[in-house]
């Protein structure tokens, strides 16, 4: 089954962003493909290539990275969202693509199911 | 439908609302901050109770664990991991996050 | 990627299916209610079958009379009212959350569908996709 | 001391906590979403009301303007401004956010 | 800038101050909890009358029998644990936030003094900075 | 009266940046001293300069930026918080600077009044 996704908190101060890759993981683990994370709201955070965690924490966004480059992942960025928040190309990690609100609706017409991970 | 509510019933509506808005026969998961209501003591714990004439509720094991809770889950609330998370995302036809 | 993106295009011609957005939140506490809106305008390029619900907070969205100046942030209430010239004519607002806060239909800046609980209840359980905030 | 409020209490528990922890002859400031709860017809009203006998309730009118609110204040409360957000912060001698 | 800080420094010296940290917030859902402890840490250096106080869902922070391998975060409730070694002693939780959530002293990681809501309140109402999450 | 701020959430999501700055601006004009405003949690987001909100709404990092300038406000950033959301010293905007926690704790002792602003 295509399973779509939307994140709409940033990295570390909220779970959001945790539990959705983790379910994103096992779903994938099951067999199912995860044809898109689209990254709303303050979820345009989890795109930076400047966060630097505690060395004993999780890295957020190379996990996502590595998603994309190991499954496919679409990571898409809304790109008003990450205007008013100050993600810019320049920025950006690997697998991430900034693009319009348009993908997360194309990706709630094409999959067959959409999850939100938010506050 | 599957309903997915992240919010502590203590602190927040969006369980009530949920659970208001929950059709005999859906499905209510519990995931972050949200498990506590699914555990014995809390005053959340009534509105979960109630619920469970209607709807099934399942609560996440590894948020539970990750706050202590493992060992306090109400009788009737059907544990689930990330595996089952995906599996009651895939089982209902659609799912809503009360956010 | 592509590939990915290729996969996505396969079935996607002519698809018509049930969108409900759900606003729960107060407006400019949080840039839900602003930021939801802007998905539900993009969505009416889609032609899908789209409806906006209101519920809980987000009945204070849709009030009328708003003066944003002191605050100084944008006055976005009458995109309410352009909603219809794109065909987003489908909008809901449950009675139990108008009750609550003493509000009326009189009170709201466009005409609704008032709903009871089970009415919206069904109408949820009805939809492909809920985009929820 | 002067207790600041700032999230709707029909969304959360925050003014409840207020309410709870402030004294008599506190002050209770209600801003940005929060100020619903000083509104006619609100069920939060109730808490508003109650509280009024032993605490001073204000609430931040640019926000109350924001929302469409201003003309549904509670009477008993009191309007002010960002100005009168400061003189109550200065004439107080602490402040905590509910946050 | 300097200016202020000169300014700031005028009249530090040897004040010591009543310090409260709130804790009002579940561990884990959000991160308020992690970074508060992060403030509290570095409170300890200044010689402050520093006290925390946990009422609402902050009791939870307190609970035993942690394990947070399945959400693969860091587990800090040992922290707490640590706090004695800071000479951060006076930890506070409110009664009625333990009753409601079904919780005592014995389900908790340290040891804690139990107020009323009204204790909670008159200690609260004695502090100079209030710091809440 | 020396009056200290904390700000908690970034700019657009949260009301908590705009509040705190009408508050700023109003204790300057009624002749107090807001000395630091330190910036916490999410609340570091508010200090990247690659913000480009639309051209009809305000600029709140700009506007922080602006008060420094004009009234000495020394704007802080937590380093710690900072480091795990990607906020660095090449993307801040004029007007901060990253420091250690103990600002903050500097601020509740020296200023006369704390204020936080959050969700």
């Amino acid at each position: 089954m295509k399973i779509g996704i939307m994140v709409s908190e940033g990295p570390y101060n909220h779970q959001a962003s945790d539990t959705a890759y983790l379910f994103a993981r096992n779903a994938i683990e099951k067999g199912h493909s995860v044809p898109r994370v689209f990254f709303y709201h303050d979820g345009v955070n989890n795109s930076t290539k400047l966060t630097q965690p505690p060395q004993d924490d999780r890295n957020v966004v190379n996990r996502w990275s590595k998603l994309a480059e190991d499954h496919g992942v679409d990571l898409v960025v809304c790109v008003a969202a990450g205007m008013r928040r100050g993600i810019t190309d320049d920025i950006l990690a690997p697998g991430f693509r900034i693009s319009g609100l348009g993908q997360l609706v194309e990706a709630g017409i094409q999959c067959d199911r959409l999850v939100t991970f938010g506050d | 439908m599957l309903h997915i509510v992240n919010k502590s019933a203590t602190e927040r509506n969006s369980l009530e609302s949920a659970l208001r808005m929950a059709t005999k026969g859906s499905a209510v998961l519990l995931i972050e901050d949200a498990v506590y209501a699914a555990t014995q003591g809390s005053v959340a714990a009534a509105k979960i109770k109630s619920a469970m004439a209607d709807v099934q509720i399942y609560a996440l094991g590894p948020d539970l664990d990750a706050r202590g809770m493992s060992s306090r889950v109400l009788d009737g609330v059907k544990v689930v991991d990330y595996g089952g998370f995906v599996d009651l995302v895939t089982e209902h036809n659609s799912c809503q996050s009360w956010l | 990627m592509s590939d990915m993106m290729d996969d996505m295009d396969e079935g996607g011609e002519g698809v018509v299916k049930k969108f409900m957005f759900v606003n729960r939140k107060a407006p400019h506490g949080t840039i839900y209610a602003l930021e939801g809106l802007e998905v539900v305008l993009i969505s009416a390029a889609f032609d899908q079958d789209v409806s906006m619900v209101f519920v809980d907070d987000g009945v204070y969205e849709l009030i009328k009379g708003v003066n944003t100046k002191g605050i100084e942030v944008k006055d976005f209430s009458k995109t309410y009212r352009a909603l219809e010239g794109y065909d987003i004519e489908k909008l809901y607002v449950e009675k139990a959350s108008m009750d609550a806060r003493g509000l009326t239909e009189d009170d709201l800046i466009v005409d609704v569908t008032v709903l009871d609980s089970a009415e919206m209840a069904n109408l949820m359980a009805e939809q492909d996709v809920v985009i929820s905030y």
